[in-house]
């Protein structure tokens, strides 16, 4: 069933990430984010290999990737766009400068653009908010953004 | 980093560790303690103002006075440099001229704990730089 | 004894610590409607997640409402479980629940049968004030299960009856929040997936999220094909349970009745799996005897203990989970199969007809053989031994679909050669009966000498796992029984650790055995049903003349004429199979 | 080495390091090199300052002078001016909005005067990156107090008499908590620091953990004493990286020191403590359903009782508190419970950390004595509605609580009180809003989280909270009759009365209390078909003045569905059945002929 090929020294780093806690069912959260640390993302066969691993059952990570927001199944743009959506930026506008990325962007949120470049997502408070809205692109923060900033925004990584 | 071992050992480190922050503790509350401007512009460091303020700072330390020791710009008293203020708790400000390390000491030592007033102290009226 | 005392609706009560508000009522009488809670005492089946809050009653003091299921009695409680404000909760959750669930009762499988559908009826809805959008999932038609999630209500006991009860561990809870449901991982399709087919999800699923494909109109159409000769066969549990569907007592036997149904329905000739049972007990008992003498004399390479390998659900289940051990199982097909392999062969022969003109349909109390019938060596030439296999219920529908008055039917006897069976073979229906079927004739064929005693109690009963030590004759025979794959699981781990004391292990993937089988008339969660439905079993065996399989004539007849003896050439290329290892494996990529 | 003379005290709270703190620090550091002045001058990255809206916050010491909004280009100035020239950078001061003046030292600014700092006492004051500064500001002398002169029940008593309760939100006496879970029999057990802090717009148990992260460590070794446990787990949020690794730096730090580990002190007592990751969903703040996601499952929750205190995490009693109530417990061990006792009201005692945020002057992190009021709150130290327009609501509690209004102003904050007001404390969060928001969009926006956070488990909160959603969505376009908002209100109760959790049964809050406080502008929206604030698009309508339009075209330029026609020169129309009620033709407009009704 297997659709991506993984290499096999990250399956090895992967057991590894396993093993570092024991192997443990009970860390299956600790593992899960070590792995997607490791691929960047979630990949079925990368709960596959955590499922045996752990010795617990596929559909049981699988239950725990899907309920937990920060776990992803789809492979990360080269540059995560993420807007927070908490109150301080929601009441300062947020929603407006996510609408004008989607536009720009022509993705939903959750998905990565065609050329891999940008994902988009959205977050709850990632606490900057005195800057609000906030907007994250990779390890950059902006503040204040509004709806006309996000042109200028995305042309940087141009 | 060796272990701290008993509570004893630790309330050692404390006491040992406190003269770090307490800069930031008493500056909190600079009105009860003993307030010392010194003249730090370039001629007040030509003059020697930067050893006059680690002295401070050493003596009132050793000394167990609270205080705070800050610098300030040139005061204008260029003449007299080193030049430092100092304001005891509930106290008018005094300036004092020509402050050496033994000048310095003698200040602490009359003024700060004796109540004494001391030679050098630059009597006219001035607006120190807030 | 540590004890509480409480009143509910101003009655008291006073029961052990521990009890649950419901359990409290339920012992004065006062039944709180429940939905997704449901616990078969005995079969380690325990759900109650207090998700559905069907089950909410009032307890003074407390802010909210508490549910009945989960909350347990305390001293001094006061309880009311149907002031307005606890019925105005239930009704709107109620509502809730059925907003988001497709009106579709008209034609749904389930009508009659749903959990949903009475409780809305006893709760009186009429109207839903709060309508919105439904979540919507993929549909996915596995050979024996269909899953149609929009039904889903997030009870949750397909996900306990998965993992909890069969240690499958295919399905669970997945997303969060309005979108969860209960699926396989990544939503895969069953059939990818490492899903056994035992149907215990369908058997306690309150609504039709979880159902069997059915296949009752293509059984139809073979019927009327003139092409066609039409052969059933039926299943040993099928009689002590169909009768239930027809409005009859649990535990009645209704083998006469179902024989006329079927002749009324059309099918040439009514056989019975049961003959294909006796026939399997030859096989697996020589194999038994085979595997036990070469290890008596010595020779390190038998593989002990042997398990049994009539049950499909199990076959698939050691097939993904203990690859590593399928050379333990018998390699003795089902007697589904065997039937199948025999009626295609044998009695095509007798009838001079080429094996392409013969259906053969099979009657199972189970949904896995709907997937056994599929693998593909039974097949020859594409050609399935066994072409369909519909489950008792989809029986009682054909039945009523016929207009066919069940409970006044005058019975009437199975067809023969194929239709003759002992009570050794009717007993494969509970747990414990292979066994118990197999220790008759391995006996007198080990000691050659004549069993007095057949019945062997030591090996009957309703724990999940069971052992008993039958003396051959001065050689103590050890005996392990598991029913319920979570029990199976534990057996199988044993013998993986060199821990394993059996010489022979039955096992049955549903709890009960085949009485309990996914295909069986819904139990509702009455545990009650599946022993009355055991109990007749036993009683249909005591009143055979016959009772162990190597006396059947029409067996000895078989294997004089065409079979040749156990274990022979045509034996093994007829009624013997090989297993697969389907551990799912991760494609590497080498660098 | 010299002592230094002067520490320059760096803000590096998430919200300061977004705006580059670093390369404050970085540029501050070369400055005093180039001077000479960096054996005399030391740089301090602290935790946050909370003074958030200004940030990057910069403070002098000893002289106290308060620089705000700076940026990495401002450090050479501040050094050769402030340091070297001892004058103060006017331009970075803070200028009250009130009298214009600068205001030099942040005792004097309205935003700090209000405030008593318990729990943030060390921010913004201390590196959280060396423990040696938390011990000299008597950082583990609380636990080391407890440790050699008291017994689990006597320190127990001592947390219990001071009065604190649970500051994540419930309000549950701390004291309590810790007496059933020691009570509670077992081989093993568990303290678990909560740091799973999932409201929108809070942020206090992230400030705490990034600025003084030792003091919750302590606080959790001596929770541990008090109740038998010898391990400690935080469940932290992942989505906190920087308060993730300065809790690292802390647990490593301490365990060198011996402060945590085996036989602490000499007592033979032994206490760790691991972080574990949570993973983005909002319901794990409640106690079992945390339990669970740390158990490596779902993080759904479980009915109560059993509460985690029998049994919790792996089955073993487990007392379970948030980030900012453990920063309350070593002041209140080593001052004593009167002191913190006569702190507060009668009911809920010592101070609570805010997060005020929205339309206020002033966004930060605030730590207030309870029994303050929100007149106080938003007025004094939030400095007032943003841009002179008039307040309208507060919301407190995040998604569980409601929003409250001018009649609420001047009732002392307290869990009873707020409660009361149809509201509650929650974790601290508390939002502004101004004449401009719609209470019918925010109660809607609250229901959009509460949907998306909603396990699933139980069916009111997955079914109920879409279905309340939904109506409101409703409300918004015009769509509803008074009728609804009946069964609107019903369908609130129930979710309230039957749902699982605690997630569950205070979702509908926001509802309720702006169908209380607001009920006209509900009315607005259904029977009158109008929004007030002018928020709901659907009831918008764009109109042209065809007495001011002079026919220049423009607005039909910019309109992106050509709902706009009119030849050259002539009044234009809007056909509102296309118009999509975007506003550019409105921006676009010069001569004020297009309004909104």
């Amino acid at each position: 069933m297997a659709s991506v090929k993984l290499p096999e020294s990250k399956i090895q780093e992967l057991k590894e990430v396993c093993q570092k806690y024991d192997n443990k069912g009970s860390e299956l959260i600790n593992v899960l984010h070590g792995a997607q640390e490791l691929f960047g993302y979630l990949p079925a066969e990368v709960q596959e290999i955590i499922a045996d691993e752990l010795n617990v059952s596929v559909a049981h990570v699988y239950g725990v990737v899907t309920f937990y927001s920060f776990f992803s199944m789809l492979p990360k743009g080269r540059n995560p766009i993420s807007i927070c959506m908490g109150t301080a930026c929601y009441v300062r506008g947020a929603e407006k400068v996510l609408d004008e990325f989607k536009r720009i962007l022509n993705v939903k949120v959750g998905e990565t653009t065609g050329d891999g470049k940008f994902s988009l997502s959205c977050l709850r408070c990632v606490g900057a908010c005195g800057l609000a809205p906030v907007v994250t692109i990779g390890e950059r923060v902006y503040g204040r953004v509004s709806a006309d900033d996000v042109k200028k925004i995305l042309s940087e990584y141009a | 980093m060796a272990k701290v071992k008993t509570l004893a050992d630790l309330r050692k480190m404390k006491d040992e560790l406190r003269s770090k922050i307490s800069l930031r503790e008493n500056s909190d509350n600079p009105e009860s303690m003993v307030q010392i401007k010194v003249s730090m512009a370039t001629c007040g460091i030509a003059s020697g103002a930067k050893e006059v303020m680690n002295h401070l700072i050493n003596e009132l330390d050793s000394e167990n006075i609270p205080s705070v020791v800050t610098q300030t710009g040139c005061m204008g008293y260029c003449y007299a440099e080193p030049t430092i203020e100092v304001i005891k708790p509930g106290e008018q400000p005094l300036v004092f001229g020509d402050v050496t390390l033994k000048k310095a000491s003698e200040i602490i030592e009359k003024y700060i704990k004796g109540g004494e007033l001391v030679d050098g102290i630059i009597p006219d009226s001035y607006e120190t730089i807030e | 004894m540590d004890i509480v005392k409480l009143t509910i609706d101003d009655k008291p009560v006073v029961v052990e610590r521990g009890t649950t508000l419901l359990e409290a009522a339920k012992s004065i009488g006062i039944n709180i409607p429940t939905l997704c809670y449901m616990k078969l005492e005995d079969l380690n089946f325990e759900n109650k997640p207090g998700g559905c809050r069907v089950c909410v009653v009032e307890v003074e003091g407390r802010r909210n409402l508490a549910p009945a299921c989960k909350t347990e009695c305390s001293e001094g409680m006061v309880v009311h479980s149907h002031t307005v404000r606890v019925i105005n909760a239930r009704r709107t959750v109620m509502e809730l629940i059925l907003s988001d669930h497709p009106a579709e009762c008209l034609t749904c499988a389930k009508s009659g049968n749903c959990d949903l559908q009475s409780m809305a009826q006893k709760l009186g809805i009429r109207e839903l004030h709060y309508k919105g959008e439904q979540s919507r999932y993929k549909g996915d038609k596995s050979p024996a299960i269909i899953r149609e999630m929009d039904k889903c209500i997030m009870c949750r006991r397909c996900e306990t009856a998965c993992n909890d009860v069969q240690t499958v561990g295919v399905l669970s809870a997945i997303n969060r929040g309005f979108e969860s449901v209960v699926a396989p991982a990544f939503e895969m399709d069953l059939d990818k997936s490492s899903c056994t087919y035992c149907g215990q999800c369908v058997a306690v699923c309150p609504t039709a999220a979880l159902t069997e494909r059915d296949s009752t109109w293509k059984v139809v159409e073979a019927i009327v094909n003139p092409q066609k000769t039409v052969i059933v066969q039926t299943a040993p549990a099928v009689r002590a349970a169909l009768g239930e569907a027809f409005g009859m007592e649990p535990g009645t036997l209704v083998t006469g009745k179902m024989v006329a149904a079927l002749k009324k329905l059309g099918f040439d000739y009514v056989f019975d799996t049961d003959f294909a049972a006796d026939l399997t007990i030859m096989e697996e008992g020589a194999e038994i005897l085979d595997r036990l003498s070469r290890h008596l004399n010595g020779d390190k390479e038998v593989k002990l203990p042997i398990l049994t390998s009539c049950c499909p659900g199990w076959v698939k289940f050691f097939e993904h989970h203990f690859p590593e051990m399928i050379d333990i199982p018998s390699t003795a097909k089902s007697p589904q199969q065997m039937f199948g392999a025999i009626a295609k062969s044998y009695f095509a022969q007798q009838l001079k007809k080429k094996r392409e003109d013969l259906v053969v349909v099979s009657v199972m109390p189970c949904l896995a053989k709907k997937y056994e019938c599929t693998r593909e060596e039974f097949q020859v030439n594409g050609d399935p031994d066994v072409n369909l296999s519909i489950s008792t219920r989809e029986l009682a529908n054909l039945i009523r679909n016929a207009n066919l008055d069940f409970g006044k039917l005058t019975d009437e006897d199975f067809d023969n050669p194929l239709g003759e069976s002992t009570g050794a073979s009717v007993i494969f229906g509970t747990t414990g009966g292979v066994i118990e079927a197999a220790v008759r004739s391995a006996y007198e064929m080990f000691t050659e000498k004549k069993l007095e005693k057949v019945d062997f109690m030591e090996l009957r009963g309703m724990d999940g796992i069971r052992k008993a030590s039958v003396d051959f004759d001065g050689l103590p025979i050890n005996i392990g029984i598991a029913h319920g794959l979570g029990n199976a699981r534990k057996l199988l781990e044993d013998i993986k650790a060199g821990k394993s004391e059996f010489h022979a292990i039955e096992i049955m993937a549903c709890p009960g055995g085949c009485i309990g089988g996914g295909g069986q008339p819904y139990h509702h969660g009455d545990v009650e049903i599946l022993k009355k439905r055991q109990k007749a079993i036993y009683a249909e065996d005591a009143g055979k003349p016959i009772r162990k399989s190597h006396e059947n004539p029409y067996i000895q007849k078989l294997y004089k004429e065409f079979l040749g003896k156990p274990l022979s050439d045509k034996s093994h290329e007829l009624l013997h199979t090989h297993y697969f290892d389907r551990k799912s494996k991760i494609e590497i990529n080498q660098e | 080495m010299g002592k230094y003379k002067s520490h320059i005290l760096v803000c590096a709270g998430t919200g300061c390091r977004a705006s580059d703190c670093e390369g404050i620090v970085s540029n501050l550091e070369s400055a005093l090199e180039e001077n000479n002045l960096n054996e005399d001058v030391q740089v301090v990255r602290t935790g946050c300052f909370g003074f958030c809206e200004k940030g990057p916050v910069v403070k002098m010491v000893p002289d106290n002078t308060f620089y705000v909004e700076v940026t990495p280009d401002d450090a050479g100035e501040l050094v050769l001016e402030h340091l070297v020239k001892g004058r103060k950078v006017e331009r970075l001061l803070y200028i009250d909005p009130d009298t214009k003046e600068r205001i030099s030292d942040s005792k004097h600014m309205g935003f700090y005067k209000k405030q008593y700092r318990i729990a943030l006492r060390n921010c913004g004051f201390i590196d959280p990156e060396n423990i040696d500064e938390y011990i000299a500001r008597d950082g583990y002398a609380a636990m080391g107090k407890i440790l050699e002169s008291m017994t689990p029940e006597e320190a127990t008593a001592i947390i219990k008499e001071s009065g604190l309760r649970g500051r994540g939100g419930g309000g549950f006496p701390t004291g309590l908590k810790w007496e059933f879970t020691r009570k509670a029999q077992a081989d093993k057990k568990y303290v678990v620091c909560n740091a799973d802090e999932g409201d929108p717009g809070a942020f206090m148990d992230r400030s705490i953990l990034e600025g003084d992260p030792h003091s919750v460590l302590e606080a959790m070794a001596i929770c541990g004493f008090c109740i038998g446990a010898d391990t400690g787990l935080i469940y932290i949020r992942a989505e906190y990286p920087l308060a993730i690794n300065r809790l690292k730096t802390a647990i490593n730090q301490a365990r060198e020191y011996g402060l945590i580990g085996k036989d602490i002190l000499g007592t033979g007592f032994n206490f760790d403590v691991e972080i574990r990751l949570g993973a983005g969903a909002f319901v794990c703040g409640e106690e079992t359903a945390l339990i669970h996601s740390m158990e490596g499952l779902r993080g759904e929750p479980t009915v109560k009782p059993p509460f985690p205190a029998e049994k919790g995490y792996n089955g073993k009693p487990t007392n379970v508190n948030n980030v900012e109530t453990f920063a309350n417990i070593p002041p209140i061990i080593l001052k004593g419970s009167k002191w913190f006792s006569e702190i507060g009201t009668e009911k809920s005692k010592g101070t609570k950390v805010f997060a005020l945020a929205g339309k206020v002057n002033n966004v930060g992190l605030i730590e207030v004595p309870m029994g303050i009021t929100l007149r106080e709150v938003i007025f004094d130290i939030g400095g007032g509605i943003k841009g002179g327009k008039k307040f309208k609501a507060v919301q407190t509690g995040g998604p569980s609580g409601g929003c409250l209004t001018e009649k609420h102003l001047d009732i002392p904050i307290d869990y009873e009180n707020l409660l009361q007001c149809g509201s509650m404390m929650g974790s601290g969060g508390m939002i502004v809003m101004d004449e401009d928001d719609c209470m019918v969009s925010v109660a809607k926006f609250y229901l959009d989280f509460t949907v998306e956070e909603s396990c699933g488990k139980c069916a009111p909160c997955r079914i109920g909270n879409k279905r309340l959603y939904e109506m409101l969505d409703k409300i918004s376009l015009g769509k509803s009759s008074e009728e609804d908002l009946g069964m609107l209100r019903n369908l609130a109760n129930v979710i309230k009365d039957t749902s699982l959790c605690g997630l569950g049964q205070t979702s509908p809050n926001p509802v309720l209390s702006t169908m209380d406080n607001f009920h006209e502008e509900y009315l607005a929206h259904v029977a009158d078909g109008k929004c007030p604030a002018g928020q709901c698009k659907a009831l918008m309508h764009y109109i042209i003045d065809s007495h001011l339009c002079v026919g220049c075209t423009l607005c039909n330029r910019v309109c992106p569905v050509d709902a706009i026609s009119g030849e050259k020169k002539t009044p234009h129309v809007i056909d509102s059945s296309i118009c999509i009620k975007c506003g550019a033709c409105l921006e676009k407009c010069k001569f004020g002929a297009i309004s909104v009704q």
